[in-house]
């Protein structure tokens, strides 16, 4: 009686398979079954981005890329290498970045894989040098920190020879002059 | 406490009768002997205090102190130790003794360090391991002064591989659909029975640990290691940050350590069903695949609810983890594991009852217990052999201290064995679940604030669902210095020579299956070139086979 | 004109045969899929898989026209014989069964040795698996069919010998298991066994090729279990459309029965298999030719 | 393309090639056979030789070691053929797309190929670390074309 029990049991596989049914999702044309934790693809709310790089700093496969170039700098996001591990989430000071659950990012197009944010560069007051930060990150700092704006809008060298010429004036005159 | 002691003095006495010295910092134990006895120590480590051999790393310490090192990893099982046989080797020449003789299973990293680092090992037959054929000689891709993003401008010729004309040898591999990697095996039959074996692999290096000592930080490395394997890189990630937090004696809060603990359980429970499916594949056994990754489907949602994400989970930070495990998400966890743990016995029940499925994995791909302890196997094919290690119980970390857990052992050495070995561990893995999610304390998930000292070393094994995964680490300026992993398929290879000789062609796919070889773990360091039958020979030729 | 009528009819048949076996396929992997718990692919699955291929480019083999001669051999015959299975259910008339069976033994033997043409070493494997394979069933398929109709036709349904049913019985049991293993399905697959020698047989061949390959393979599993069925049938009904309609209806549910069977078991190993399976079939067939020589001379 | 396209819709048999993933995407390529989401509802099937498929499903960033391998299976493809690169590393190369053993996904692929003479029907890039099973359902659904391509670049300036 045993012997025959073990042969019928591989059998029992058809009520397990009654017992379950149909599992399969339907997907596309159904919801998918996604929990509500998932990771999906980022998005930069560019009203709220100041461009301080510091996810890109953050990002371990750096698919967020700062481009710079003479009077722009640009925030590229490459989701053909993001891995959705949300870093930059953590780290952005403004909570410009925003995670969604969005997973249907295939394409034939590879130009459809990059999102760009294009800031522009500061001009120093000064000596009309393009500075590294941007105009939003300017306003950041102004609203942040106790600096003015007349100290904020100048390059670092301007504001060093600033400095130096405010210290000397203040003992031997100006700068440069011979006096 | 007196015992400890005594064991300890053991470890001191030795590196003293060696000429060496030794310093203990928490479970490790640090032993520096000059080369010439290198090999006495390690013989003695390995035969006489029945150390388990883990793997050996090379250093570029040049920048540090003007030296190479190689540090040989042991872990003591029965007391819980690490034990870290350290020599320098002068960087003009940089010549070493090998330890092959004695310690079987160094045959691979010590040829790893040979073509990553340059280091020649004495007293052993040497032969390219390393980098595709057409790499520059001389170009070390590991020593600190190449940088991890050049390229040589190499393009490899289209060569033939499936199609060798010879009859009697079938290559397995690169692309076969039972490896789901790219491998290569090149099996010498005769008839339908193998002879011999030809392994070569590799296929899947990346540079994963220049990359962790170069472009990364150290938050940044985490998710690199995740990346190491797709299947178990929790346990990777894990590793890495216990390697770190030990190294730089960082005190985490105990709710991370449960949750990582959770996490690596469910991870287990996740890849073993995984191989379980796929080894019924291979046995053409299509409907029990299906349905093992059916009941699979819940652990993977259940994983995605707890981290974020259905594979590579990224929630491990040094110092903690980022998502915490609350109420909802407690009864959600224990309601799907109840639910999987009743379809799970009885599926199982029924497909065990599939006569091929019995009568083909039992007795075949025998791996007898002497040749296992001899390559140091790891994980379920060491078990499955009658090697009762599991680094859960012997080397206690994260939380596993807090749970109580059977670890199953079999005697045969068979495919069947390996399977069973799994079929248990599942069991009690979702009982590990249950008693941890019982006894979570409340607190912090995340050390705020911390500090991690340069120089320092830390070693770390993590009971993989395939083994036991080692990591290494000295301690750098934001980064990593040197950051070694060693995933447990890279011990399991060179098991398979043993299991596959003489057994019919027809089951060298479920053997090969049967250490769920996890090549993109064991690739990370370089490619191993198998370039000639002969070294194999050499190796397991002490063996009886 | 009676011939003329005969042939147009087992034409016309022939078509549907040629077309039913396509899309029993995906009946089968619809059912596969149900017993698997999931949904499956359409019924019409496999027809579009095969216009597909048609429509693909072929890799050229170098010994492409050999290749292609035994594939058409193979086809040729295979339909050939299953024109003549049509003709047998329709008229009833032993010479057409023995011509089927005769030009299905060929139209298998031309496919087995198309593989071994081949370099890799994949195929060469796979189709010397499908050598042994062949070598034990398909001696044993034909024994026993011969086994079968004689004793039906020895049998007298008024005062059955029970000797003769006996004989009947087993020597139907091992058409049906030969049949059944002729077919290749799991357990006896291990000749494209894909897990261990990636697609076996099949590895080298591409495009057009493949798809012919592939429908002689299904017809050849529509015609073993024609055969079993229009042998039954012939007997008990009588022969004539009836008969065709049924036998085809019979071969249909054996098709299903197969594939339930196929979906709930594992592969066997090469070595294991053909060796069961020899000493299984020496084994009935001699019980059945001992209890038919009883039966005719003894009872 | 689109022409090429009709004739596999249908139809798309896969071959699976992995250039040195970390399996997590190949896992996830089974799953998607398996009861949940069962792409054979599509008429995709996994088969053993390249030479029976339509469509080859690229993982991970190509090494230098598999290289030669890769273009040997592209090229045992009959035509049309098309390349699913599957998640980070095989669309972009993902955490390891600059180090000294890969090549850098599948953009770098295509122009290799393009210098020795291969020619693909078409890419399609499927984005995911590890890409969920769905992602590579939905790929397959736009190649049906059953649903519409959502993924957009966006250019935003801001002052």
């Amino acid at each position: 009686m045993s012997f025959v029990k073990k042969i019928i049991k591989p059998v029992e596989v058809l009520v397990v398979a009654s017992k379950t049914g149909r599992v399969t999702i339907k997907y596309p044309f159904e919801e998918p079954w996604i929990s509500p934790e998932f990771r999906g693809k980022i998005e930069i709310d560019p009203t709220k981005c100041i461009g301080c790089g510091a996810c890109v700093n953050a990002c371990p496969p750096n698919a967020l890329e700062m481009i710079e170039s003479e009077d722009k700098k640009t925030l590229r996001y490459f989701v053909g290498r993001c891995i959705f591990c949300w870093r930059c989430i953590d780290v952005c000071p403004v909570g410009a970045i925003k995670g969604t659950r969005n997973f249907e990012l295939a394409t034939n197009d590879p130009l459809d894989l990059y999102d760009y944010i294009v800031h522009n560069r500061v001009k120093c007051r000064e000596c009309g040098k393009v500075t590294g930060e941007t105009t939003r990150m300017l306003k950041y700092v102004l609203e942040k920190a106790f600096v003015t704006e007349n100290y904020n809008n100048k390059c670092p060298d301007c504001r060093k020879k600033i400095f130096i010429n405010a210290i000397s004036m203040r003992r031997t005159g100006p700068v440069g002059e011979k006096t | 406490m007196e015992g400890e002691k005594l064991i300890l003095d053991k470890y001191i006495e030795l590196s003293r009768d060696m000429g060496g010295k030794a310093s203990i910092e928490g479970d490790t134990v640090h032993i520096i002997v000059p080369s010439e006895k290198l090999v006495e120590a390690a013989s003695k480590l390995f035969n006489e205090y029945q150390c388990d051999f883990r793997v050996c790393v090379g250093t570029d310490e040049r920048p540090l102190n003007g030296y190479f090192t190689i540090t040989h990893i042991f872990t003591d099982n029965r007391n819980g130790l690490y034990v870290l046989l350290k020599t320098y080797i002068e960087p003009q020449d940089p010549k070493v003794p090998s330890i092959t003789n004695a310690v079987p299973g160094a045959d691979w990293c010590e040829m790893e360090a040979r073509d990553l680092l340059g280091i020649e090992f004495t007293g052993r037959t040497p032969y390219r391991l390393v980098l595709p054929p057409e790499w520059p000689k001389g170009l070390h891709p590991l020593r600190k002064d190449v940088p991890y993003n050049y390229r040589p401008q190499i393009r490899g010729v289209s060569e033939k591989v499936s199609t060798t004309t010879e009859t009697g040898v079938i290559p397995i591999g690169p692309y076969h659909p039972a490896l789901h990697e790219p491998e290569y095996f090149e099996l010498y039959v005769e008839g339908e029975k193998v002879v011999d074996v030809k392994y070569r692999g590799f296929h899947v290096h990346r540079g994963i640990e220049k990359l962790g000592e170069t472009r990364m930080t150290y938050q940044q490395v985490n998710f690199l290691a995740e990346r190491i394997c797709g299947i178990c890189g929790f346990e990777h990630s894990s590793c890495y940050a216990l390697a770190v937090e030990k190294a730089a004696k960082l005190d985490v809060p105990e709710r991370a350590q449960f949750i990582r603990s959770i996490v690596l359980e469910v991870e287990r429970i996740h890849s073993h069903l995984l191989w379980l499916g796929v080894a019924f594949h291979v046995l053409g056994y299509d409907t029990g695949f299906m349905h093992v990754w059916r009941i699979r489907e819940r652990v993977m949602y259940l994983a995605e609810l707890l981290t974020g994400s259905r594979k590579t989970y990224g929630i491990n930070l040094i110092g903690g983890v980022r998502r915490d495990i609350n109420e909802e998400k407690k009864q959600k966890t224990l309601e799907v594991l109840r639910e999987l743990e009743k379809e799970y016995k009885g599926l199982i029940e029924v497909a065990l009852s599939v006569p091929q499925v019995r009568k083909r994995a039992s007795g075949t791909g025998v791996l007898p217990r002497e040749d296992a302890l001899k390559l140091s196997v790891e994980g379920p094919t060491a078990r499955a052999s009658g090697i009762d290690k599991d680094a859960r119980r012997d080397l206690p970390y994260a939380a596993y201290k807090y749970a109580s857990f059977r670890v199953p052992v079999y005697t045969e050495g068979d495919n069947l064995a390996r399977l069973l070995v799994r079929v248990d561990e599942l069991v009690e893995s979702m009982a590990i679940i249950e008693q941890l999610l019982d006894k979570i304390p409340k607190g912090p998930i995340l050390l705020e604030k911390y500090e991690i000292p340069e120089g320092r070393v830390g070693v770390q094994v993590v009971e993989a669902p395939r083994g036991g995964d080692v990591h290494f680490v000295i301690t750098g300026h934001g980064k990593p210095y040197r950051w070694r992993v060693r995933a447990p398929t890279y011990s399991n290879i060179p098991a398979l020579r043993v299991m596959l000789r003489d057994q019919p062609l027809a089951d060298a796919p479920l053997t090969i299956a049967s250490i769920d070889p996890c090549f993109s773990c064991t690739d990370r360091v370089l490619i191993v070139r198998e370039n000639g039958r002969r070294e194999w020979l050499r190796l397991t030729g002490g063996l009886k086979i | 004109m009676e011939f003329i009528l005969l042939t147009s009819t087992s034409i016309t048949v022939l078509l549907v045969n040629t077309i039913l076996p396509v899309i029993m396929d995906g009946v089968e992997r619809k059912i596969k899929a149900r017993i698997q718990s999931r949904i499956g692919p359409p019924i019409v699955q496999t027809l579009y898989d095969l216009l597909k291929l048609l429509e693909k480019e072929v890799k050229p083999l170098h010994i492409m026209p050999f290749i292609l001669l035994t594939i058409i051999a193979y086809l040729s015959t295979i339909i050939a014989s299953l024109y003549f299975i049509n003709l047998y259910t329709i008229t009833g008339e032993a010479y057409y069964s023995i011509t089927a069976i005769t030009l299905f033994a060929i139209s298998l033997t031309s496919n087995t040795l198309t593989p071994l043409l081949l370099p890799s070493p994949f195929t060469y494997t796979g189709g010397m698996r499908e050598v042994i394979l062949s070598i034990v069933n398909e001696p044993a398929f034909i024994v026993s069919f011969v086994l079968a109709s004689t004793s039906l036709r020895l049998l007298n349904l008024q005062s059955p010998n029970i000797w003769i049913l006996i004989a009947l019985s087993i020597s139907l049991t091992t058409l049906v298991l030969s049949s059944y293993a002729i077919t290749g399905r799991i357990p006896f697959d291990i000749a494209e066994a894909e897990p261990e020698i990636a697609s076996g047989v099949l590895l080298e061949f591409s495009g057009k090729i493949l798809a012919l390959l592939l429908l002689s393979n299904l017809i050849k599993r529509f015609i073993v279990k024609y055969i079993v069925s229009s042998l039954i049938l012939v007997y008990i009904i009588g022969a004539g459309l009836t008969c065709l309609a049924a036998s085809i209806l019979l071969t249909i549910a054996l098709w299903i029965i197969y594939a339930i069977v196929a979906a709930i078991l594992g592969r066997s190993r090469v070595d294991l298999a053909p060796i069961t399976l020899g000493k299984v079939y020496i084994l009935l067939l001699a019980l059945s030719i001992t209890v038919l020589l009883v039966g005719i001379y003894g009872g | 393309m689109e022409k090429k396209l009709e004739r596999i819709k249908r139809s798309i048999w896969v071959f699976h090639l992995n250039t040195g993933s970390c399996n997590a995407c190949d896992i996830e390529i089974l799953d998607a056979l398996t009861p949940y989401h069962d792409a054979e509802r599509f008429g995709v099937k996994l088969v053993g030789s390249p030479r029976h498929a339509d469509v080859l499903l690229l993982t991970g960033p190509i090494t230098l070691e598999s290289l030669p391998k890769v273009i040997n299976a592209i090229e045992a493809t009959p035509r049309p053929r098309f390349i699913i690169a599957l998640g980070s590393c095989g669309s972009g190369g993902g955490i390891w797309h600059d180090t000294y053993s890969t090549i850098g996904g599948v953009n770098s692929l295509v122009k290799i190929l393009k210098e020795r003479g291969v020619e693909v029907d078409g890419v399609y890039y499927v984005p995911g670390c590890p890409i969920r099973p769905e992602a590579l359902l939905y790929a397959v659904a736009l190649i049906r074309g059953l649903v519409e391509k959502k993924a957009k670049s966006m250019v935003a300036t801001v002052e």
